[in-house]
């Protein structure tokens, strides 16, 4: 496991939140992480589903977006608005 | 794009009447033409069930600060005088308003354009998600929109 | 083709406020998707210069029955539920409405669609004149539509 | 000149009743008359403007539908609403 770096927040959202159980934790930041090698440590599977995007600081950003110390990361499962 | 045109964005957590919205915004009643769009929900789910209601959940900060940068993104590449957003969040019940929409322009073209491309990005890009409350107390969380 | 869903269709002598009119109009509140444009008199002319005033001309008879026909094609064409025009005739004053289309569906697609169908059909179909007033009192009768 | 048989109504709008200074006048029907055979015997011109139109019992028809006893006729310059 790479050295941890700080912290992010990570927000889950709608069916994704139910289905984790939980809504917002605080997650270790290790080197060179991404939204899809977080969404791999925290059990959610190999990889994000179609529809589902990801938000950093709450803009929307690709999965492959390098986090920073004291980002907050969303999950966003498909929108379904308006 | 920005834009600095009058734009006014907000989430509604308790019922409101799109007519009395549009009451209060002046710019209906100042420019040429103005594009309206009012969506409610309907009564029975993506099954055809009946439903009891919905539950609307949002991103706070982040759904307001998307509706503001769409609605300003359409606003600039329209060219249009002025934006109107009301989206429901919470629980809502059939019938009661869900979004509305509205643009005023000089010309029917772009206010009518705007209203439509912006009602997209909603739909599209602002972080909303719907569940559904069947009568029989079932619960089902919607995936992506209903067909244009 | 013919459409037997409510179509309500006014030409108004005298100034009108179109949320009233929406307000009488119990469609918006029953469907799921409602498509509104409202459009009012410019102050400016085709040519630029302050408006004193407009005036409507129409066909009586032939100019109602049009609307009607127009109304009840495009419900027909684009599978609505509701249509709502009123239009303006007579003498108009700066910044009072001409015109208002309303169209309610099962979805946004329709409802929007039909709507902007709609009053293009008004504007090229159906018999109105527009003579503009100057300030200066000069009268001049507009020929064909503001663009798109 | 052909034949009168019976009458018809003709109606002016817009800029064409200011230009002709009548809105509404009786014209006797000559057989085969159609709305461009009208516009010429009133004295309008050769050929109807382009853009302008012909209602005949307040629907549009051609210029060359045939006019029939009783017929209103009406010659509708471009229309302007919305």
């Amino acid at each position: 496991m790479q050295q941890s770096s700080g912290s992010i927040t990570v927000r889950l959202f709608a069916a994704l939140r139910e289905q984790a159980g939980w809504d917002q934790r605080s997650w270790p930041l290790t080197s060179g992480a991404d939204a899809l090698s977080v969404w791999q440590a925290l059990g959610f599977g190999d990889a994000i589903p179609d529809g589902t995007r990801i938000a950093i600081n709450q803009e929307f950003e690709s999965p492959r977006q390098q986090l920073q110390q004291g980002d907050e990361l969303a999950f966003l499962p498909p929108i379904s608005g308006g | 794009m920005a834009s600095s045109i009058p734009i006014d964005v907000a989430l509604c957590s308790n019922a409101f009447e799109p007519l009395a919205e549009l009451q209060q915004w002046p710019h209906h009643q100042s420019n040429a033409a103005t594009g309206i769009f009012i969506g409610r929900m309907r009564s029975q789910g993506s099954s055809a069930e009946e439903l009891e209601a919905m539950q609307l959940e949002h991103y706070p900060g982040m759904t307001e600060r998307q509706l503001q940068h769409l609605a300003s993104d359409a606003a600039a590449s329209h060219g249009v005088r002025a934006v109107l957003i009301r989206h429901r969040i919470g629980r809502v019940t059939p019938n009661q308003a869900l979004v509305l929409v509205a643009v005023s322009a000089d010309r029917r073209g772009p206010a009518q354009r705007c209203c439509q491309a912006l009602l997209e990005a909603i739909k599209h890009d602002a972080p909303f998600w719907k569940q559904e409350i069947s009568r029989s107390g079932e619960r089902r969380w919607i995936e992506g929109n209903t067909p244009l």
